[in-house]
């Protein structure tokens, strides 16, 4: 094992692939001198500005570009900087990339990785903190990941990378820079569509994913005890996402909570609910229910975004109701 | 500067077989669309469609130039760029239809053809969307050390989206091989454009973004060929991007649906006075040609087998609405 | 009663809004030529070049520059002429429009109507016919409406423009054109947040809103014919939506089918059921389920769209499952 | 054709008190954000802080020109927009600090500082966010029959973006008035933005779109004023849109984070010696004005208490958290 952030463990999984496949390259603002975060530091003298392109200010021609490099054989790592700047950039995720290889009967591939730090960094206010992964899982065509672990970073990021089908990968901005440990040598992919099952328990089950896991842990370790044991699985990939093992928890559990750091209303917790009520029945489900953020914008002030966020102690008293209800 | 190109100096020193090579290639675009709009107006084609009747020179004269290893991009109105480029007209008019063996398997239609296997990157729904994919395209192809470029075709409309400011900027900056083509038809859906344009238009604004450029009559082939084959050339060359401005000459409506009643009758019956195929065939007759009234009698023989067999052909399998989303996570029934 | 269509009932209410306050005026493509279904028919006429303002082919700005012009104090429609162009001035919706009332605390009052015909508009293919309606529930700071009849389109249209709010205003393009009926007169406005009660019964609830709403209708007309009685509710309005219609009718039938024409995955149809189980509970609850579309881009051929879309038949299969189950 | 503007001239056409005027401003605006650096330094600011020092010229002149019934849009680097047009310092050190009272009540902090109540319709997250905002306010206060003008201040990375084309030609064709000014520090973040900008530069692309202007130095704050007058005159007199292109230089990196240590620190040296405010001071004391040093304390004094009072202000009630989102659809609990 080694000590790595999050940022490294993405750093060392695309330095790994753009070692082994010339093909792959990286563009955005600043990805030459590293990266906002350092996601990038070295790239410039290892693989030299011709893999490593530092663009305008342009993100439609940011992404778009990154999709006409891969239409002719490329491999782009097309970096947003963080995620709400995407929204300059939808005609070109939405309705090009995600689109074309079925507008196109099949002969476009757009093997592209789109890199998007969403979620809360503290202080950031209302532009610089969105998550709305959920609307990417609503989208045909794409497949969405947020890892919340280093080994899973790097894991999920060179399956990403290896893979013909776009990949919108949600790096967790608050976690980025958290200290953490992943396995030394080669870096595996991680298949799409597998969870981490993060604790054992009977009581509940709780699904969650990105930056907000290691609260869902911290309120797990409060929760057993008060002897309430949770089955934890965090999901990593939002489209395809693991339902069969959801399924299988909740058969166990009879008792569902979604925690996650979007907004509740409209998030993707409510597709899990539907989807476990739909396949389970009624009869063998006891609580389905999600904890989110308010419909609200995210506030700069530190006592406002403590607010509205979800804590700890929120996930410990919405489990222990699930549990106990 | 714009240079402006004269037709009769260029057309001299053209030889008769590529004169000839640009009659066809006009003469059945032309029949292509004349055949489709027929067809649409006889409820075989559904959804939208889009002609370039009367731009014909503009795809015809550029595409000549361009090897099979070469991309295009295209917008809304692509028929033209597509047939230029090499596509096959049969399995267009299948697509068109809606049929089993078009291009997109019936998915795309008259908006979204493509034939990756001539170079033919897609035609596009969305004004300027085949902007930034050129780019990319340029730059993807001068990273694997290709020698082809690619052309990029939009519309007089698409200069008032951000994404033409981003795109240009971008091709100059990384000095990519690109050659934007500006068709002007002086319309940009039922308006005109210049209602909605301000300052001097697409050469200064390509200018301000380091891309120069050419401006050129869109009607007359002979000088959009030799307009392109000096840009190309120069694109070839590894200066970087640079544009045409082909002004031209929609002689229809925005679709196939739109009569086109808010177009002024004289400016009509003037375009179609100039029409860039009328011009090109008396330069042929001049030049000697015999079988000019044989090119057309082909066209239009060959896009009416297309038109009937595309008639004739089979629906796709409905099965097959689930396949080419995505290889993981694809969905398999209803 | 007048005969109307849909575009006519919309064409009216703008009209009368406009006669009403000078401040309201319209900007967008081709809006001074009518607009692209005569939804703005004679407006240039009656309100002259200012009021009915046809622009360049620029969506960020169409959009960025309706809300700049709602701060200085007047009140724009804002007129994107089909839903898919959203996607070119998505930063001036998401990161702007719905987020600026709350960063300035409470300064700015973004009192714009979005207008964004969407749906299926038979064989578009995959960037004319997208409903992304559900991503927008997800978006603090909007109103999300989107009717389905004349009456509605009037009515709802009436007090989009009377709000305050950002309104989103979907309309629905497959019916956009169909014969309909509405009161004569002045066009009163119907409050946001109240369903629509098509039909009364007590096996099943269906929820249901936009353009697939008649064909919702020509089901339980079949339904009935085979003894089963549904309940149906056209929400009207996603944001707010009448949760309380919804909970009383499942709370009576016990049975909960939601209907929508955009994919299911991910689509509002989520946040329903889960809402219900939440509220309800699953011991009060027999079926919760939806009906959607598979998670597909929209294919251009006929046969390739009906075999992905919403059908009468699909919707008295499903029905008939959720009662009888 | 950029006219450059002579800072001698103007200088000595302007009074003493309108010099006093602009000198007030600039130390003010040079005394808020090196207090509030210190600040962020001390951990009493939370989130991103982006400071203009050295750049105080332009947002000095510029606003000097306008009244309160003006507007104007901002970037990301706003404090001296906001300063300039007349927002108080306290509510924004305390918006800075995230307190009650602040300009949006905390919920903005230093990238969404806005006044309305003084015309400045807000700072901006989103590079180019403002000039959309600012032509459509434009347009809106032409339909109102208002005589009020906007200026809408972005950066040199700015004109890389797609809004920059369509807010100019928009403003260009419907005659708004607008004044663009394009603060050109020569970087955008962390990179020089010659090396990710294709063409001649702002005031070519400006004018490809039908809006002409001025160059001048940025750092000469009697020139900008004197450009700005001159441009805002034009602007008044319902000619449509000009550009201000002032250049400048940011003393410091991207963020209060940012040591900036990949600037040149020959560079930087060059720049604190050309100092904008230490120019205009010079010219104050040649001109024989007496309370230099007093501006510049009472500015420096000013900050100081601001910094106090946020320090010491309440935190605003959490409940507030879920106000201002929309009236109808509100969420009032967890
Ligand atoms: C982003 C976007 N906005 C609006 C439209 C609707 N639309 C389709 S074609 C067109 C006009 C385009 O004009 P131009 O580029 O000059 O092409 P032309 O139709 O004249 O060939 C418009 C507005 C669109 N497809 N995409
Ligand atoms: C659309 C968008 N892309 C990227 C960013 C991140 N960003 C913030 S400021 C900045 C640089 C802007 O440069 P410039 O406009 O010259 O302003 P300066 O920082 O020099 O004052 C960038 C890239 C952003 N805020 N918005
Ligand atoms: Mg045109
Ligand atoms: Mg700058």
């Amino acid at each position: 094992m080694i000590d790595v952030t999050l940022v490294d463990a993405g750093r060392l999984a695309v330095q790994q692939e753009m070692r082994r496949d010339p093909r792959v390259w990286v563009l955005g603002e600043d990805v030459a001198r590293g990266g906002l975060w350092g996601q990038y530091r070295g790239f410039l003298e290892e693989f030299g500005a011709e893999r490593i392109v530092s663009t305008p200010i342009s993100e439609s021609t940011i992404m778009g570009a990154g999709l006409g490099a891969a239409l002719v054989g490329t491999r782009p790592i097309i970096e947003m900087r963080i995620f709400d700047f995407v929204m300059c950039a939808m005609d070109e995720l939405v309705n090009q990339i995600a689109k074309i290889r079925y507008m196109f009967g099949g002969q476009a591939r757009p093997a592209v990785v789109v890199r998007m730090p969403h979620g809360m960094w503290r202080n950031s206010a209302a532009q610089h903190s969105q998550m709305l992964e959920s609307w990417f899982v609503h989208l045909p065509g794409v497949i969405v990941v947020a890892p919340s672990c280093a080994a899973d970073e790097a894991g999920l990021m060179v399956s990403a990378i290896r893979s013909d089908d776009p990949v919108l990968f949600f790096d967790p901005k608050d976690l980025w820079l958290a200290a953490d440990r992943m396995p030394a040598g080669e870096i595996q992919p991680i298949p799409f569509g597998k969870a981490r099952r993060l604790h054992e328990g009977g009581d509940l089950t709780i699904v969650t994913w990105s930056a907000i896991v290691p609260k869902v842990m911290e309120a797990v370790t409060l929760l057993a005890a008060q002897g309430v044991h949770a089955d934890v699985l965090d999901l990593r990939t939002l489209w395809p996402w693991d339902e069969a093992a959801v399924l299988a928890s909740v058969k166990k559990t009879k008792r569902l909570l979604v925690v996650h750091e979007a907004v509740e209303v409209g998030g993707f917790g409510g597709e899990i609910v539907a989807r476990v009520i739909d396949q389970l029945g009624t009869a063998h489900v006891k609580v389905a229910r999600r904890l989110g953020a308010p419909r609200l914008p995210i506030p700069f002030s530190p006592p406002l975004e403590n607010q509205i966020r979800v804590t700890t102690e929120k996930i410990v008293a919405a489990a222990m109701k699930a549990a106990r209800e | 500067m714009p240079k402006k190109k004269s037709s009769e100096k260029a057309g001299s020193g053209h030889n008769l077989a590529r004169l000839t090579e640009l009659y066809n290639t006009m003469t059945r675009i032309r029949a292509f669309e004349e055949t489709a709009l027929t067809a649409h107006k006889a409820g075989e084609i559904p959804g939208p469609l889009h002609v370039s009747i009367g731009q014909e020179g503009v795809a015809a004269g550029v595409c000549i130039n361009l090897t099979r290893e070469d991309r295009i991009t295209s917008n809304h109105r692509g028929h033209g760029h597509a047939l230029a480029k090499g596509a096959e007209a049969s399995r267009m008019f299948l697509e068109l239809f809606g049929r089993a063996g078009g291009y997109c398997g019936g998915k795309g239609g008259s908006m979204h053809i493509a034939d990756f296997s001539v170079g033919m990157l897609g035609a596009n729904g969305v004004v300027t969307g085949g902007i930034p994919i050129a780019v990319g395209a340029a730059q993807g192809l001068k990273m694997l050390k290709s020698k082809a470029v690619v052309v990029c075709f939009f519309g007089d409309g698409a200069i008032n989206r951000g994404p033409f400011l981003e795109g240009l900027n971008w091709a100059a900056l990384y000095n990519l091989p690109v050659l934007f083509v500006c068709e002007d038809n002086g319309v940009a859906a039922f308006t005109a454009t210049a209602s909605v344009t301000a300052g001097p238009g697409v050469m200064a604004r390509a200018a301000s973004l380091g891309v120069s450029g050419v401006s050129v009559d869109g009607n007359d082939v002979v000088a959009v060929d030799a307009a392109a084959a000096h840009l190309l050339a120069e694109v070839r060359g590894g200066v970087g991007p640079r544009l045409l401005h082909a002004k031209t000459y929609r002689w229809t409506g925005h679709t196939s649906t739109d009569a086109a009643a808010w177009r002024d009758p004289v400016e009509v019956s003037a375009a179609k006075a100039g029409c860039p195929i009328a011009r090109l065939k008396s330069l042929l007759i001049e030049r000697g040609a015999a079988n000019v009234e044989a090119i057309a009698q082909a066209a239009a023989g060959e896009m009416t087998a297309c038109r009937s067999a595309a008639h004739a052909a089979p629906w796709p399998d409905p099965a097959t609405a689930f396949d080419d989303v995505q290889d993981v996570g694809a969905v398999r029934h209803v």
